[in-house]
């Protein structure tokens, strides 16, 4: 498809590129008037309000755009919509957290779109190239919103690890993305000629031989490209090994931003990695599933990960007792079990993983949203802080421990549905190996109740510190009402997302 | 008598980024580390160049577009990087490096 | 085909469950109101109910008698009262309904009526008690409960009330509960009764299976052959719980169930044998048989009422009368009867001869009982189940007489127990001595008393026995049986000369352990308690603080000094004990006896008792068991009378050596009684003679042994009980260290990786940036080390991992 | 779809004390607001607990009346779509298997919540600390909660719901123990949910399985699985799940089997996962303790009969053995365990595994006698363990403490308590007349056919369980009274309201069982059929 013609799908990258402009032109606008953090709040909202209009608008499809780097399908508009609403609350909940200054929060705004635009095209990213800059993009901006706060120790700890992490990462993909290239000769995944074409026709197997010599050495190459660039993707949704950073990162850098961080890009990455594996590694039959076209047992590294990363996470978040911490680790357990859905590379696992996203969008979201209020009363993110939360602002306390149920995977609540579906998804794969990664998971999600139910029994069966009451602003109740509600609802009644989830993967197109 | 050929590019390239990796894991200054992540980056580089050179269809530039495209990208990661330190050097100085372990249980 | 007068039919008599009814009625009106009735109305209200619903149930069981038992046909002699169906699972169907045959007839006469007399002399007996109400719930319900045991037409209902006069017994046992060794003694006979129902209950278990299937002796798998099919006699063959089918299916020869039986085998035992003993092991359990008779003795403990009643009259024959229930079974294994006997002759002599050297009035009763019960198994045993039953019911008679003697003589002793500080009574309490002695008479077996009758036909039956599994046993019990019988007539006869002839050598205090059964001294010492805790002198003071804590009958132990001063304020205080505690009149004799001086005759509620009881126990014998030796051949009117309830009697075969040789053995029967008594007369008379103490002197460690019960309860201490309790802790030390201590330490280890991970984590993570930040400033080179550690070690990591992963997957492929 | 809806009485006896919960929040909002008094707000919780359960307890009567005892199958069925995508239903319903079970809940959750007022005279012993006075609303809520889970674990015929319902339960009763429990009451709340938690992930996997390998039907054109456990079970009988594929060595009825076993055994509790039992009810108030032992006990041999029986039959078969030993070791074990116990509640605690050990024997002899043994025994049991901790409740609510041998001659004093006591504790031990009797003795009666050496075993218990018990009434109540409680008062209102309903009903049943055998017999025989 032409660039013209593409620029018509293009609407909402359009829209917050412009946005990004916007909102860094609004803050020099703004910059004396007293209301300013209202003003460029709204601002926020209104360019958001902008982009999802132009997502409603732009007609349903199945098309590469830009003579193939992007493709637009419902897979993208599902990860923009996903996107659109973590950047929703994160706009929410800035301006109450008294962690970004009124004074840089168009800057803050500004970025915040910058990184929208990253995930927007690293959900349709179909080409080497832009699956790099996109992970570029969203690499980039995330380094400077973590060391938002230039004199904050903390932070420029956290921003400086963030960058040689993200550094060598994205390194190391790019290179692995150069041996693909040598061997397919192409950086297009889709589309014939592309490499997922390539390795589904036996025939075109000769192409190995002018690369390397034989097959056997360029088997090895595939593999190690595979194996780099997969690094650069576990970087980005934080799995073990490529998890490190994300703790102190997590901990350094703004709340609000975190939050967004602990959702956004863990989204983004899955979003990546999903097209990847499915466009190069996979073929779609008639009906809508999926079957492997080379013996490159990807899913059985994927699973291996998983297991890895769940087990870790949730071991090490146990002896956490800052709740940003705590969070950070639990976030990289959850990678672990998204990594169960891919792992079990059908249809269904993928379909489980975008429904567990959406879950996971909201309970988490929440649970951050609850730690900025503790931390704005107390000033701390110690799990002690937590105290006797139950009585000073049961709602909030109330809230969280539906969040923390939820991640929990505990009925009725949306986490479960999610977490019953990739298990579902695994066990229906079959053979010991995916009933065992399952037996992990669940085994797993025993233990992580072990230190979500730490943080419930500080607020609800432990005394207060001190007396003082807590208010929490209208703004914050009210997002967390709007988080909870949902939280329970899906939980018990889960048959939309699952439309959602089947519109948007396997239905009658192709990656 | 042996001409140089994609063996040899892709050996460099290599040997870039073995020295890249090196770099960043055994040098002690952040502006060094940085250096390493370059190093890295440059690696691919190579690769894609000689890759276009010897692999893709005649007269299709991929190669060299990507390559041109991680210069610029490398700039810009570069530039945070350097902001980054800089940023480091500006709060800690004013303080006892003994005292800067902040990011633990 | 003529009916079979083997199979029994039932006559529905709709009302039969007033007999039990009434019992339970009053226990209930007591239970719920007696404390306010006796509060409001005094105990008169309270015995006025207990023993008007006894003489009731007593009426109802006379008309039952003469309205449908007297004169009518044998084979209508089998009254039922189905009530409802209490459950139904499969094949099992367990009704709630009454049956009376003749057997359960006499002894529900035998109940009813020994109850009652009884009720009345607790009356009297136990006037002074505050706890009177309860006293009498008790014994209602027990007598309900025995009532059930004995009217229940099956297994079920048996059960029912077989645990439940347990309950009861240890209810009274323990009456007097603030002494804590008597409620040990009830915990005691509740146990080691359970271990006789288990076996109860397995026989029931392995013989109703065995009733619809056998047990495959390779496998000792069960295979189930048939289910319950009615034949043309009208006879169920199949599982069942009810006697009446059973023994119906049983001992018609057309169902074949009798020698199905005879054949089956169960782990390799005969399955007949191995059935009838698991239940002789519930009667050895009610029925104080060797190895369990441990319980009756301690049982003395209850009032002396409640040991006449439960532990001689009625409840510890329970056991024989279960086995002359079963007789048809029994009859089918001449293993088990020979058990059954052997058994019973055993215990006989053995507590005969622990009987010889107790001093305590009580436990000689106690064991005479336990012997005299052996004398009843013997019976069952060799298969002369009449005469078993005869004995059963003649002792329960002289042995009810016996014990409620010796409960005014205690009494009259202001609750001395010890024989050695009685004495001379004869002249204090003539009627409690005449009674004494015509029961020791019948006990002892001398003609015309009732007991020579029974005793001398179970020995009769005994060594002209055949169906026994080797044809010497019989002759052997009748000697052993016989050497018992000695020493009952010897230790009776001593007890009664210790207790009635020579001196009065008692009435000086009594021992702490005595006074705990006394209600005087109860009342009495929550004075003597109020006393020492409260204002130390001053009547007045004790009376205020006598009626604040009048229920702390046992404060005073710890305080009370010397037994002499604890007599003194016993006769102050008793009047302000019953006064001030219960401030009402003690209907039959508030403060008749005061204590400390003479002995004195017991009121007319309880001599009148023992009269009664008396004139029975020398009468009964003749009446019901005119020997057929002296008849001419007509069967005594009981064995006549029970035919019906014991078909197995006529299968069961005895030798026929003609009447002399009968005579002689009812000489020497004769012989042995006297001989016995004159023993005693000899040695204890007045208390002259001085043998007894030379003999102590002379065999002082086989007396001691004989004295101390052989020792049999210290062994079942240190093995059953200190064995379990060991066991028991054991068990919670696994628990608590193992069982949860894994589990404690798989969480531990959870954590420890835990930490392990996250120090990793920190020190690299933290150590990198702090080292690089350091560095970037001051190159200090005391952090170079570190730094480049670190940096190196999380790279590596993140590389090593990738090079992992690329070897993994390599391998995988 | 088969099993049209007749009725919506399930659902109403489910959802009424969430609705009662609901009401809950309200009247939070009006003290929050200041329009209530604290004290007011309390009342009005404690009446619409109190009216909510006892609204249930009359339809629980409703549905004793109308339930048929001759028709075996499901009745009382209400039938709806709720996840179509993977055709989970909303379908509930009762036969003879979860009818008593229903009843029971709806009976002990009353009961504890009349246990759970402080309103009677005679209550000046309770202080601030005391459960029934601080935190009263959420208390309430988190009640009625629990009950709509425990009701509806019982109701549900629909897998995924059961398995819902199953956690739902979880969540209260965290909170109950952990707030307003006694002193270790966090360690004891976390143990609790710990260990099922362990045990139903567990579960979850199997279901998955069961799903998955189970039967197919065409709903809306739509070739799908079914959650529907009556299908599952015809299914199973048929042997649809023997095709499915190995999973490693290992066939999966077997490993789905142990894992519903392991789910379900952490809940009955059986050796060796029972340790978190004693805790959690020494830990737990009162009322908590007896819906414990009342009710969520039951829920692992229900959850036995309605999954391991009826839909892997051929794996119960494969098992039975096992169910068997461990059945024998929990009475006969716990009874030993009892035999050591010091403290009163952690003596009743492991009297309860000892009785739930009856029911594994029983059903695992596959005979008609012992599996209405064994659900008999749930309903036995169900009425007497609550009436063995609302006896302890009494005393450690005047004594503070529990140490049976911290007392002594009580009976002198408190001889209405010491009567009740009794009673309770004579019913434990199976006492012919109290109900306790006629579940052992059906029990072993039925268990003696396939089990010979373990019946006989376990038929010793209950020498060991006349020994524990008497001697525990030795220790409190007789000899002589210990002048610490010269004053101790008798039970009071509020303890009889709860004490002497479950008496009656126990010597009630103790007479006339037959009133639930009518209503279980039915269902059992066919559960039994295919395993016999």
């Amino acid at each position: 498809m032409d660039n013209i013609t593409s620029l018509k799908l293009f609407w909402p990258e359009s829209v917050l590129t412009v946005a990004t402009l916007a909102m860094f032109i609004q803050d020099l606008l703004v910059r004396r008037s007293p209301r300013r953090e209202l003003v460029l709040t709204v601002g926020a909202l209104f360019w958001l309000g902008l982009t999802a209009a132009a997502l409603a608008i732009t007609p349903a499809g199945n098309v590469p755009l830009f003579g193939g780097l992007l493709q637009h399908d419902p897979f993208r508009i599902f990860f923009g919509w996903l996107f659109l609403g973590a950047a929703l609350l994160t706009i929410l909940i800035v301006p109450k957290s008294q962690q970004i200054s009124p004074a840089r929060l168009g800057e803050f705004f500004g970025l915040l779109f910058a990184l929208l635009l990253g995930m927007f095209l690293m959900a349709s990213a179909t080409d080497l190239l832009m699956i790099y800059l996109s992970v570029e993009t969203v690499s980039l901006v995330s380094y400077v919103l973590t060391g938002f706060h230039r004199h904050d120790r903390k932070a420029n700890e956290a921003a400086l690890k963030y960058v040689i992490y993200g550094g060598v990462a994205s390194g190391v993909m790019l290179y692995g993305m150069s041996i693909l290239y040598g061997l397919f000769a192409t950086t297009h995944l889709t589309g014939d000629g592309g490499i997922g074409a390539q390795l589904a026709d036996v025939t075109s197997r000769l192409f190995l031989a002018h690369a390397f010599g034989g097959q056997p050495a360029a088997q090895l190459a595939l593999v190690v490209a595979v194996v780099f660039v997969l690094a650069g993707v576990g970087y980005k949704i934080a799995s073990v090994p490529f998890h490190m950073w994300c703790p102190d990162v997590y901990e350094g850098a703004p709340t609000p931003f975190t939050a967004f961080l602990s959702v956004g890009p863990k989204a983004a990455g899955f979003a990546v990695a999903i097209r990847f594996f499915f466009a190069a590694f996979e073929r779609q039959v008639p009906g809508g599933g999926y079957v492997a076209v080379t013996e490159l047992p990807w899913p059985a590294i994927i699973g291996i990960i998983s297991a890895i990363t769940m087990t870790l996470g949730n071991l090490t978040a146990i002896v956490q007792t800052n709740l940003k911490r705590l969070l950070a680790y639990s976030s990289i357990a959850h990678a672990g079990y998204l990594l169960m859905g891919l792992a079990a590379a059908s249809t269904e696992g993928v379909r489980s993983i975008l429904i567990y996203l959406i879950g996971y969008v909201l309970m988490n979201v929440g649970a951050f949203l609850v730690v900025i209020a503790v931390s704005r009363h107390t000033g701390g993110e110690d799990i002690r802080d937590f105290r006797g939360l139950g009585t000073k602002a049961p709602l909030a306390a109330i809230a969280l421990t539906i969040f923390l149920f939820s991640l929990t995977g505990i009925p009725p609540f949306a986490g479960f549905a999610g977490k019953y579906l990739i298990f579902a998804a695994v066990v229906q794969r079959g053979g010991f190996w995916f009933v065992l990664l399952a037996v992990i998971g669940v085994v797993n999600s025993a233990v992580s109740l072990f230190y979500y139910a730490r943080i419930i029994k500080a607020m609800f069966l432990e005394d207060a510190l001190d007396e003082r009451a807590m208010s929490v602003p209208a703004i914050y109740t009210g997002v967390l009402v709007a988080l909870a509600v949902p939280v329970m609802v899906l939980g018990i009644y889960w048959q939309p997302m699952i439309r959602w989830a089947t519109n948007a993967f396997g239905g009658g197109f192709a990656l | 008598m042996t001409s140089i050929g994609l063996p040899h590019f892709l050996i460099v390239g290599a040997a870039l980024f073995a020295l890249g990796m090196v770099t960043v894991v055994t040098r002690r200054n952040a502006v060094g580390i940085l250096m390493g992540v370059e190093l890295i980056l440059n690696a691919a580089n190579v690769n894609f160049i000689a890759f276009n050179h010897y692999v893709a269809a005649p007269g299709s530039l991929t190669g060299q577009v990507f390559s041109i495209f991680v210069i610029v990208l490398a700039a810009a990661e570069a530039a945070i990087g350097l902001a980054i330190v800089l940023a480091i050097y500006q709060t800690f100085k004013t303080i006892d490096v003994q005292e800067t372990d902040l990011l633990k249980e | 085909m003529e009916p079979n007068e083997n199979i029994a039919r039932a006559v529905e008599v709709s009302w039969l469950w007033l007999i039990p009814f009434f019992p339970l009625l009053g226990s209930a009106i007591n239970v719920a109101v007696g404390h306010r009735l006796q509060k409001l109305y005094g105990k008169r209200a309270v015995h006025f109910i207990a023993v008007g619903v006894m003489l009731a149930s007593c009426v109802v069981t006379e008309v039952v008698f003469w309205k449908h038992m007297f004169g009518a046909e044998p084979s209508q002699r089998f009254l039922e009262d189905h009530l409802w169906t209490m459950w139904q699972s499969g094949s099992l169907r367990v009704n709630l309904s009454f049956g009376i045959d003749p057997l359960g007839m006499m002894m529900t006469f035998i109940v009813t009526h020994v109850a009652t007399l009884i009720h009345v002399y607790s009356t009297g007996y136990m006037a002074d008690e505050p706890d009177y109400w309860r006293f009498f719930t008790w014994l209602n319900l027990f007598v309900f409960s025995m009532l059930l045991l004995v009217m229940g037409s099956n297994f079920l209902v048996m059960f029912f009330g077989w645990e439940g006069v347990g309950l009861c017994s240890y209810g009274l046992i323990a009456f007097w509960y603030t002494d804590v060794e008597k409620a040990k003694a009830g915990l005691k006979a509740f146990v080691v009764n359970r271990f006789g129902d288990f076996g109860f209950v397995i026989g029931l278990f392995i013989l109703f299976w065995s009733l619809s299937g056998i047990w495959n002796p390779q496998t000792n798998k069960y295979e189930h052959q048939h289910v319950a099919y009615v034949t043309a006699q009208g006879v169920t063959v199949g599982p069942t719980v009810e006697f009446r089918e059973l023994r119906n299916q049983v001992s018609d020869e057309s169902t074949g169930m009798a020698e199905r039986l005879k054949g089956m085998t169960f782990w390799g035992f005969p399955l007949l044998a191995l059935v009838c003993i698991l239940f002789f092991v519930g009667a050895t359990g009610k029925s104080a048989q060797i190895p369990l008779y441990v319980w009756l003795p301690d049982a003395m403990a209850g009032p002396t009422p409640v040991s006449a009643l439960i532990h001689a009259a009625t409840m510890v024959t329970a056991g024989v009368y279960m086995v002359a229930r079963l007789n048809f079974l029994f009859a089918l294994s001449p293993p088990a009867m020979t058990v059954v006997a052997v058994v019973g002759v055993l215990t006989a002599l053995f507590a005969a001869s622990i009987g010889f050297f107790q001093y305590d009035i009580k436990k000689v009763l106690a064991y005479s009982t336990v012997s005299q019960l052996g004398f009843m198994f013997i019976g069952v045993g060799v298969g002369a189940y009449w005469a078993g039953v005869f004995h059963l019911m003649t002792h329960a008679f002289f042995k009810a007489c016996l014990f409620l003697g010796s409960g005014s003589v205690i009494l009259a002793c202001h609750h001395e127990q010890d024989m050695r500080k009685m004495g001379g009574l004869k002249s204090y309490t003539p009627i409690t001595r005449w009674t004494y002695l015509a029961a020791c008479w019948a006990i002892a077996g001398f003609p015309w008393a009732s007991g020579f009758y029974s005793k001398d036909e179970i020995l009769w039956k005994a060594w002209t026995a055949e169906n026994l599994t080797a044809p010497w046993i019989g002759p052997a019990i009748y000697i052993v049986g016989a050497i018992a019988a000695l020493g009952t007539s010897f230790y009776m006869f001593r007890s009664y000369y210790m207790t009635f002839t020579g001196e009065y050598r008692g009435g000086h205090g009594h021992e702490d352990k005595e006074r705990l059964e006394d209600p005087h001294a109860m009342a009495a010492h929550a004075h003597a308690g109020a006393i020492t805790h409260g204002v130390p002198d001053g009547a007045p003071a004790a009376h205020a603080a006598a009626s604040t804590v009048a229920h702390q009958h046992d404060e005073s132990h710890g305080a009370m000094s010397t037994p002499a001063q604890a007599h003194d304020e016993h006769k102050v205080e008793v009047a302000a004990a019953t006064a001030a505690a219960h401030g009402h009149d003690d209907g039959a004799h508030g403060d008749a006896h005061a204590h400390g001086g003479v002995p004195h005759e017991s009121p007319n509620s309880m001599t009148y008792v023992l009269a009664l009881l008396a004139f029975a126990a020398v009468v009964a014998g003749f009446v019901f068991g005119w020997p057929a030796a002296w008849a001419g051949g007509h069967e005594p009117v009981l064995e006549h009378f029970l035919a019906p309830s014991l078909p197995a009697a006529e299968h069961v075969r005895f030798a026929e050596p003609g009447h002399a040789t009968e005579f002689l053995f009812q000489f020497f029967g004769l012989a042995i009684a006297a001989l016995g008594w004159a023993g005693a007369r000899a040695l204890y008379l007045d208390n002259k003679s001085t043998v007894p103490a030379r003999l102590k002197e002379m065999f002082p460690r086989a007396w001691s042994v004989v004295f101390n019960k052989y020792y049999v309860d210290e062994l079942y201490q240190a093995t059953v009980v200190r064995g379990s309790l060991i066991v028991a802790r054991i068990s919670y030390f696994i628990d608590q260290n193992l069982i949860d201590g894994l589990v404690n330490f798989m969480g531990f280890l959870g954590r420890a990786v835990a930490y392990l991970d996250a120090a990793i984590d920190t020190y690299i993570v933290d150590g990198a940036v702090n080292g690089l930040a350091s560095l970037t400033w001051n190159s200090g080179k005391q952090l170079r080390r570190i730094q480049t550690g670190h940096i190196q070690s999380y790279l590596f990591g993140a590389l090593g991992g990738a090079i992992v992963f690329v070897i993994i997957q390599y391998v995988i492929r | 779809m088969d099993h049209p809806t007749t009725s919506t009485l399930l659902t109403w006896m489910t959802f009424l004390p969430l609705a009662g919960a609901a009401l809950i929040l309200p009247v939070l909002a009006l003290r929050a607001g200041g329009a209530l008094s604290k004290a007011a707000g309390d009342q009005i919780c404690r009446l619409i607990a109190l009216v909510a359960s006892g609204a249930v307890l009359v339809l629980g009567w409703y549905l004793w009346r109308a339930f048929d005892p001759q028709n075996p199958a499901l009745q009382f069925v209400q039938h709806g779509r709720w996840i179509t995508a993977y055709n989970i239903e909303y379908f509930v319903g009762v036969d003879g298997i979860s009818i008593t079970l229903v009843m029971l809940t709806a009976l002990i959750s009353f009961i504890a919540t009349i246990a759970s007022m402080p309103w009677w005279p005679g209550n000046a012993h309770l202080d601030g600390h005391h459960f029934t006075q601080h935190g009263v609303p959420g208390y309430m809520a988190m009640l009625l909660i629990l009950q709509t889970g425990m009701t509806g674990v019982f109701v549900s015929m629909d897998l995924f719901l059961f398995y819902v319902f199953w956690e739902v339960m979880l969540l209260p009763m965290y909170f109950l123990i952990g707030i307003w429990g006694g002193a270790r009451k966090e360690y004891a709340a976390i143990k609790f949910f710990l260990y099922t938690l362990a045990g139903s992930v567990l579960m979850l996997l199997a279901i998955i399985g069961l799903y998955f390998y189970g039967p197919q039907e065409v709903v809306d054109g739509r070739l799908t699985h079914t959650f529907n456990m009556l299908k599952m079970a015809q299914w199973g009988r048929a042997g649809g799940y023997l095709a499915a594929p190995l999973i490693g060595s290992f066939h999966f009825i077997n490993l789905a089997w142990i894992a519903f076993f392991i789910g379900f055994a952490v809940k009955i509790p059986m050796f060796p996962f029972h340790t978190w039992l004693p805790d959690a009810h020494v830990e737990a108030p009162t009322p908590i303790s007896v819906i414990l032992a009342g009710v969520l006990l039951k829920m692992g041999i229900y959850g036995i009969l309605r999954i391991n029986f009826a839909i892997l039959p051929q794996a119960t078969k494969w098992a039975a053995p096992a169910m068997a030993v461990f059945g024998t070791i929990n009475i006969v074990y716990a009874a030993f365990v009892c035999l050591a116990q010091k403290d009163l509640k952690r003596m009743i605690a492991y009297s309860s595994v000892s009785h739930m050990g009856f029911c594994l024997l029983g059903m695992s002899a596959f005979t008609q006698q012992g599996i209405d043994g064994a659900v008999l025994n749930l309903w036995t049991h169900g009425l007497i363990s609550p009436m063995l901790f609302l006896i302890v409740g009494v005393i450690y609510d005047r004594a503070h403490h529990r140490n049976i041998e911290g007392f002594g001659g009580l009976a002198q004093q408190v001889p209405e308590y010491a009567g009740l006591l009794g009673l309770a504790f004579f019913a434990s031990l199976g006492l012919p007349g109290l109900c306790g009797f006629v579940s052992e003795f059906t029990v072993f009666l039925g268990s003696l056919v396939t089990w010979q050496t373990l019946t006989i075993i376990s038929a010793l218990s209950v020498i060991i369980t006349a020994a524990y018990y008497l001697w525990a009434i030795q220790r409190m109540m007789l000899g002589k009274l210990n002048p610490t409680y010269a004053t101790l008062p008798d039970v009071n209102w509020r303890e009889r309201l709860t004490l002497y309903p479950l008496g009656a009903l126990i010597i009630v049943f103790g007479f006339y069982p037959q009133a639930i055998f009518t209503l279980i017999e039915g269902s059992l025989r066919n559960l039994i059929l295919p395993l016999q």
